[in-house]
């Protein structure tokens, strides 16, 4: 537990202090670490359930208790395993003998220390110092190299980020104003009944929450940010960081929405979702550079998440069951995908030398492993099976079908169709054949696998759903021994 | 885990192993993913061979675990499946020899052959699928993995088809998707089984029933190539011989035919279909698709765009046979997929033949080919033969036993369809026959190449001869057990009296 | 009305006018002082609400010296990043540079 | 078109203005008197410090206080990441005011005392780390303007380790905690005035250090590209 906590922020600032190589050789050993580390919390809760953790040994509303549930857990594994994967990744891709690549490591800790952190956290402040953590280690990852436009995106999504938790901590001073407590578990225990302020408050952190997740029509800031940073930092920022944000939206609406929402608010939530999954998907059909269409792909994919909020709303318990089993679906499989995504993207800029998609005309001749990677990865976006996306889209088919909420079914259709108009595009332009002649560049075997290995676990993750969802019901102990939980 | 288990999913996995093999290997290990696919194909040939052995002898084949919370992934060998399976195993090993013949020095054989098998796996998996959502797995990963067949040239024209392709068939699978889905939410997780699942359900719930019906068969209707949405079909031309023998052959047009049968049969009953009032319309639209596949097939002067218009006709046949409710009926449709994939598999053979020895690919230049290619034009004759129904070929079986079928369930106009198809057929096939035997060569061939001894490559010369001979046996010895004929008989009297 | 609730009530003024001037301002440096705004605003709210309650509240106050240290931090990231930016574009705001500088949309 | 942009978002904010005033007229009526002081003043003794704010940074949140400090490290970081010159000495900033200079050499000592004072106040009244790191990055920022040679201001391994210096000291106690059979930052009740001052030592330097850095890394006024000569 304390491992998990600790080693991001130890090794953030043992990096800090080498040079880009040596941190690479140091950041690996702090990956295995990492990894093991989350495998033995998942092992944990397997065998027991899920428990809570005093920090400092102060219980929860002096101190700040964390919360590890099967939903943590699991997030947690998921961190471990794209971060992990975007290290390595990195350490081949980008280029040492550039000076400012030395602050990645310590960034890319931090940026992990910060997931982990929201994953865990059960008290709204430290959420809102988690989310600041976060914010600031990626504006920090796509201003990296200092150019201008990239500098330009970093500023736009700091500038977004930073109104979002202001609006988020508007909300927590509201709360914490009426109940006194900042444990959300403890807030959720007084509440009673809805009043008003509270769904003011409600309101203003799901606002500011939905602004730091991109959701429609506050997604301006993120496809430049995730278009223009390098792709390793592409991949983490579109496969988790986006999902920090949402994760906290979720748990409040999950724990204190049934007693502030409306079927109104949850209706627009969705409807806003809807709407990003459509004209996301068109932007990304529309964009002439690799990356771009991959960032617009996130604001659709983004916009299935919030329908998370009308199937959980005033619903029978197994509907909303089966609705968050498909959201928490999504994340994970939009997380590897899109990881995958953006690493296979960023190989294929390497191989054509261009960022545009016309410019891959032949490639399919040439470097088949990334462009397949790519390829499976779109699979998996186009919610077509065996691949996670399926998985969650059925879940959440069955889910709109059973609430009666018929009208996301088509949302949820026509988001892949658009998926597969966007995807196939880039397929159609890899696959046209301009002469024999073999002028890319081919990446080294170690950075084509990567994606692969990703791409490949989003597409198997539909095979063994039932698994990996089962964690999730597990049962939640709120008595728990300080001292079994060092691990 | 057990034999019983294993087997099936060996089935799936000797192609799927085979895909991965062949995309690890390099471009230029030619050798080597020859033995793989050849090996491949012999294996799971032997594996469908002892799986029909003991679906023979009640052996009950499956396989199953749960993939979500309330879904199985589940595989299972019944009769029906072993049908298709069977046909599509043998009818593999041909086209991967063919295929190996006919790409030769041609690039990117990898990602051809690693998504050739792909489709494969794919095929045997909606073949031996146990219920509908592990049918639909395997029926959008046919459509995937078919597209890169499809646009294999990379020309601008086959891009443009490979859209067409995709925009049709996910479409299609959209709206399958939406029908299973809610079928799912209506009656849970639904295996297939004979009788169907829905004798005697609440009345209340017909109207939703027969909406799911229509978007079920509407999804399958697009691979299936029925009349609205048969569109990609032609265009898909563009793609390889071998593709087009696989693909309107076997794999693509059969998986929706297929299906059609699996919903009618195995979800909702055949009787209960009926009751639904839900069969009449489709045997009309069957039988309306029949009639204008064959009558656009006439007015086509590209040779492989007349066969697939022809195939567009020719699968409606097997929906119409499903529709007639009746058991003769059924067995003439069944015993179509098989006959229909023989005869269909040699006229993209021998149309590959032509276009790749003396690079004809239009009617018109194929005037005195048969004194050049003697074998290919044999193979060619034949199955057109068989295709329009002349006896004892393949094609004269199941037209004979759609028709008495038809006439046992009083549905005497579907006779009245069946001859007059027949005679477009004729008016679309004789003249190419004449041409290739009666013409005398009027130009010199626009692309000729030659093999040694053999009128063609040994590769692309065996595979339609070996076809033709099956697509004469299984006619002369429908009588006999384990031809085709019986083994429809068979899945039937399992279907009607199970 | 006790003095601390004036305190909140103020602190809500000036998130009003933060957001007003982040919105509507299109100079970064403009921007980056209307957020301070805002963050002074919640922070008053956060503390002056706390305190109606019952007296001094040391756990808003830590709380929101966290956040000033956060809010700092970010700031002077900021501005960093804006004179860098300026430095290599000559730009003080994200518009583009036909529409010439004054009024015009924001980001 | 912009004067309608321009109500509207006039309106939005008035109309956010008015709700939020409700809501806080609202919850300053409705609320309860929590007992989370109460158990703060009891638990007060055992957080090894008297004064209630700092015991709460320092022991009852000090993860909160920890990230925080992270925070402030990856500014500083990015900062420094982002300047491109070598030194991060700018000669256009430093001024030839003999005033300033004369004055320097009473401010900087005397400064200086303040912070060491802060510091050491924190434990029972209003003060602290960030007070005293504050006053010691102002102080920097004199020097820097009166043209005070600042050799160790250079993005090398020196300046790293004066940004890091707080966040490990600070890390190193957590995990000793965890590490003695406690709990993850919780600190042995004998050692925990120690330990906070240990810590809050080494954060004064640390935010100093962060604040000054960042103030030097901003201004870039030399022509080179960044690829040039950005870093050591």
């Amino acid at each position: 537990m304390a491992g998990l906590l600790f080693t991001p922020l130890a090794w953030a600032s043992l990096s800090l202090l080498l040079d880009f190589r040596k941190g690479r050789c140091v950041s690996w050993l702090g990956m295995v670490i990492q990894v093991l580390v989350s495998l033995a919390l998942w092992y944990a809760v397997m065998e027991r359930g899920g428990f809570s953790y005093a920090l400092g040994g102060w219980e929860a509303p002096l101190g700040i208790a964390l919360r590890v549930d099967g939903l943590a857990v699991t997030f947690v594994l998921l961190t471990a395993a794209v971060a992990t994967a975007c290290g390595l990744h990195a350490g081949f891709y980008l280029d040492a003998c550039k000076p400012w690549q030395r602050y990645f490591w310590p960034l890319f800790w931090f940026l992990w220390a910060g997931l982990n952190g929201v994953w865990l956290g059960a008290d709204l402040f430290n959420l809102y110092v988690s989310l600041e953590l976060i914010s600031l280690a990626a504006v920090g990852l796509v201003a990296l190299g200092g150019e201008a436009a990239a500098l330009r995106a970093a500023l736009r999504y700091l500038f977004a980020a930073l109104l979002g938790s202001l609006a988020y901590l508007l909300g927590v001073a509201l709360l914490y104003g009426r109940f006194g407590t900042l444990s959300l578990a403890l807030i959720d225990e007084q509440l009673a009944s809805c009043e008003p302020a509270l769904i003011v408050a409600l309101l203003l952190m799901l606002a500011g929450l939905a602004l730091k997740t991109a959701l429609f029509p506050l997604h301006g800031w993120l496809p430049p940010a995730h278009g223009i940073a390098r792709s390793p930092v592409s991949a983490l920022l579109s496969g988790l960081v986006v999902k920090a944000s949402f994760y906290i939206a979720a748990r409040l609406w999950l724990e204190l929405g049934d007693r502030l929402g409306s079927p109104w608010l949850a209706q627009s939530i969705g409807a806003l979702g809807a709407a990003a999954v459509v004209w996301g998907s068109w932007l990304a059909f529309r964009q002439p550079h690799l990356k771009q269409v991959v960032a617009y792909s996130s604001v659709a994919q983004i916009g299935y998440l919030f329908l998370l909020f009308p199937l959980t709303f005033a619903v029978a318990e197994p509907v909303s069951l089966l609705a968050q089993q498909g959201i928490t679906l999504q994340v994970i499989s939009h997380a590897l995908a899109k990881a995958a995504m953006f690493l296979a993207a960023g190989n294929l800029i390497l191989s054509i030398r261009s960022k545009r998609v016309d410019a891959l005309a032949g490639v399919s001749h040439f470097l088949p492993f990334s462009l397949f990677s790519f390829g499976l990865a779109g699979v998996s976006l186009m919610g077509l099976p065996p691949s996670g996306g399926f998985a969650a889209k059925w879940l959440l088919l069955q889910a709109s079908l059973a609430s009666g909420q018929w009208w996301w079914v088509g949302v949820l259709l026509l988001g892949g169709v658009l998926a597969a108009a966007y995807v196939f595009r880039i397929y159609r332009a890899s696959f046209l054949e301009v002469g024999d002649s073999d002028d890319f560049y081919h990446p080294p075997q170690s950075l084509e696998a990567i994606p692969m290995i990703l791409a490949l676990l989003a597409l198997g993750l539909g095979l063994v759903a039932e698994p990996v969802l089962s964690v999730l019901s597990l049962p939640f102990e709120v008595t728990a021994d300080v001292n079994e939980a060092q691990l | 885990m057990t034999a019983t288990a294993l087997l099936p999913l060996l089935a799936l996995l000797t192609s799927l192993l085979a895909a991965v093999v062949i995309f690890v290997l390099p471009e230029s290990s030619h050798r080597v993913r020859i033995l793989v696919n050849l090996m491949a194909a012999l294996l799971k040939l032997v594996i469908v061979a002892l799986m029909t052995w003991g679906v023979f002898h009640g052996v009950d084949f499956s396989v199953s675990f749960t993939m979500l919370p309330g879904v199985s992934f589940m595989l299972r060998a019944d009769a029906l499946a072993m049908l298709f399976a069977g046909l599509s195993a043998v009818l593999w090993l041909f086209t991967t020899i063919y295929a190996i013949g006919y790409l030769e020095d041609s690039p990117n054989r990898s990602r051809f052959f690693g998504f050739f098998s792909l489709c494969v796996a794919s095929t045997m998996g909606i073949a031996l699928a146990g219920n509908m959502f592990t049918f639909f797995l395997f029926y959008e990963m046919l459509t995937l993995s078919t597209y890169p067949l499809v646009v294999h040239r990379g020309t601008e024209k086959a891009l443009r088809a490979g859209r067409n392709y995709i925009s049709y068939t996910l479409g299609g699978g959209v709206v399958l998707l939406l029908g299973i889905a809610w079928l799912h939410g209506l009656a849970g997780d639904l295996a297939f089984r004979e009788t169907g699942h829905f004798q005697g359900a609440d009345p209340a719930l017909h109207g939703q029933l027969t909406l799911i019906f229509i978007l079920l068969i509407a999804g399958l209707g697009v691979k299936a190539g029925m009349f609205p949405v048969h569109g990609w079909l032609p265009q898909a031309m563009v793609a390889p011989a071998p593709v087009s023998a696989l693909l309107h052959a076997v794999a693509v047009v059969k998986a929706g035919a297929f299906g059609i049968v699996r919903v009618v049969y195995d979800v909702y009953g055949i009787d209960f279909a009926f009751m639904l009032g839900l069969l009449q319309p489709l045997a009309w639209l069957a039988a309306f698709t029949i009639l204008y596949g064959s009558v656009r097939a006439m007015a086509q002067i590209d040779l492989k765009r007349r066969l697939a218009f022809s195939t567009i006709s020719q699968v409606s046949y097997i929906i119409l046979g499903v529709a007639l409710f009746g058991p003769i009926g059924t067995v003439g449709g069944l015993v179509h997929l098989l006959h229909q994939g023989i005869m269909k598999i040699t006229l993209f053979f021998c149309a590959g033949n032509y276009a790749e020895t003396l690079g004809v690919h239009r009617v018109d230049e194929l005037d005195g080919a048969g004194a050049r290619m003697p074998a290919t034009s044999t193979a060619f004759t034949l199955a057109a033969l068989g295709m329009i129904g002349v006896p004892p070929l393949a094609g004269f079986v199941t037209k004979w036993m759609l028709g008495t079928g038809a006439l046992a369930t009083g549905v005497e106009w579907a006779v009245v369809v069946l001859l007059l198809s027949s005679l477009l057929n004729a008016a679309y096939f004789l003249p190419i026959v004449y041409r290739l035997w009666f013409c005398p060569v009027a130009a010199p061939w626009p692309g000729e190449r030659r093999w040694g001894r053999l009128e063609t490559s040994a590769w692309l010369f065996w595979p339609p001869l070996i076809t033709t001979l099956m697509l004469v046996l299984v006619g002369l010895l429908a009588a006999t057990a384990f031809s085709p004929l019986s083994w429809a008989q068979l899945i039937v009297v399992r279907m009607y009296l199970p | 009305m006790s003095s601390a609730l004036l305190y909140a009530l103020a602190g809500v003024a000036l998130c009003g006018i933060g957001l007003a001037g982040f919105l509507l301002l299109n100079h970064l440096l403009r921007r980056l002082l209307a957020f301070n705004l805002i963050g002074s605003g919640v922070f008053l709210v956060l503390v002056g609400l706390a305190q109606h309650r019952g007296g001094p509240d040391p756990v808003p106050q830590a709380l929101v010296l966290t956040g000033i240290v956060v809010a700092i931090a970010a700031t002077a990231l900021a501005v960093v990043l804006i004179r860098r930016y300026f430095h290599l574009t000559g730009r003080t705001s994200f518009k583009a540079e036909s529409e010439g500088d004054g009024g015009g949309a924001g980001s | 078109m912009r004067r309608v942009r321009l109500f509207v978002t006039l309106l939005a904010c008035a109309g956010l203005i008015v709700a939020l005033a409700a809501a806080v007229l609202d919850v300053a009526g409705a609320a309860v008197s929590s007992e989370l002081p109460e158990q703060l003043r009891a638990s007060l003794e055992r957080s090894g410090v008297e004064h209630p704010v700092t015991a709460v940074l320092l022991n009852f949140r000090s993860y909160d206080t920890l990230l925080e400090i992270g925070v402030l490290v990856i500014a500083g970081m990015a900062g420094i990441s982002l300047a491109s010159t070598n030194s991060l000495e700018d000669p256009a900033l430093r001024s030839a005011d003999s005033l300033l200079y004369a004055l320097q050499r009473w401010f900087v000592p005397v400064m200086l005392l303040l912070a060491a004072y802060l510091l050491w106040a924190g434990a029972y009244r209003p003060g602290g780390a960030f007070q005293a790191g504050a006053v010691l990055a102002a102080t920097g920022v004199l020097m820097r303007l009166g043209g005070l040679p600042m050799a160790f201001i250079r993005p090398g391994i020196l300046l790293r380790l004066g940004l890091v210096i707080g966040f490990a000291v600070f890390l190193l106690v957590a995990v000793v905690g965890a590490l003695m059979g406690e709990a993850f930052l919780a600190y042995p009740a004998t050692m925990a005035g120690l330990l906070i001052l240990t810590i809050e030592v080494a954060l004064t330097l640390s935010i100093g250090m962060i604040l000054l850095a960042l103030f030097v890394a901003a201004p870039v006024t030399d022509e080179h590209e960044p690829e040039e000569g950005a870093g050591s």
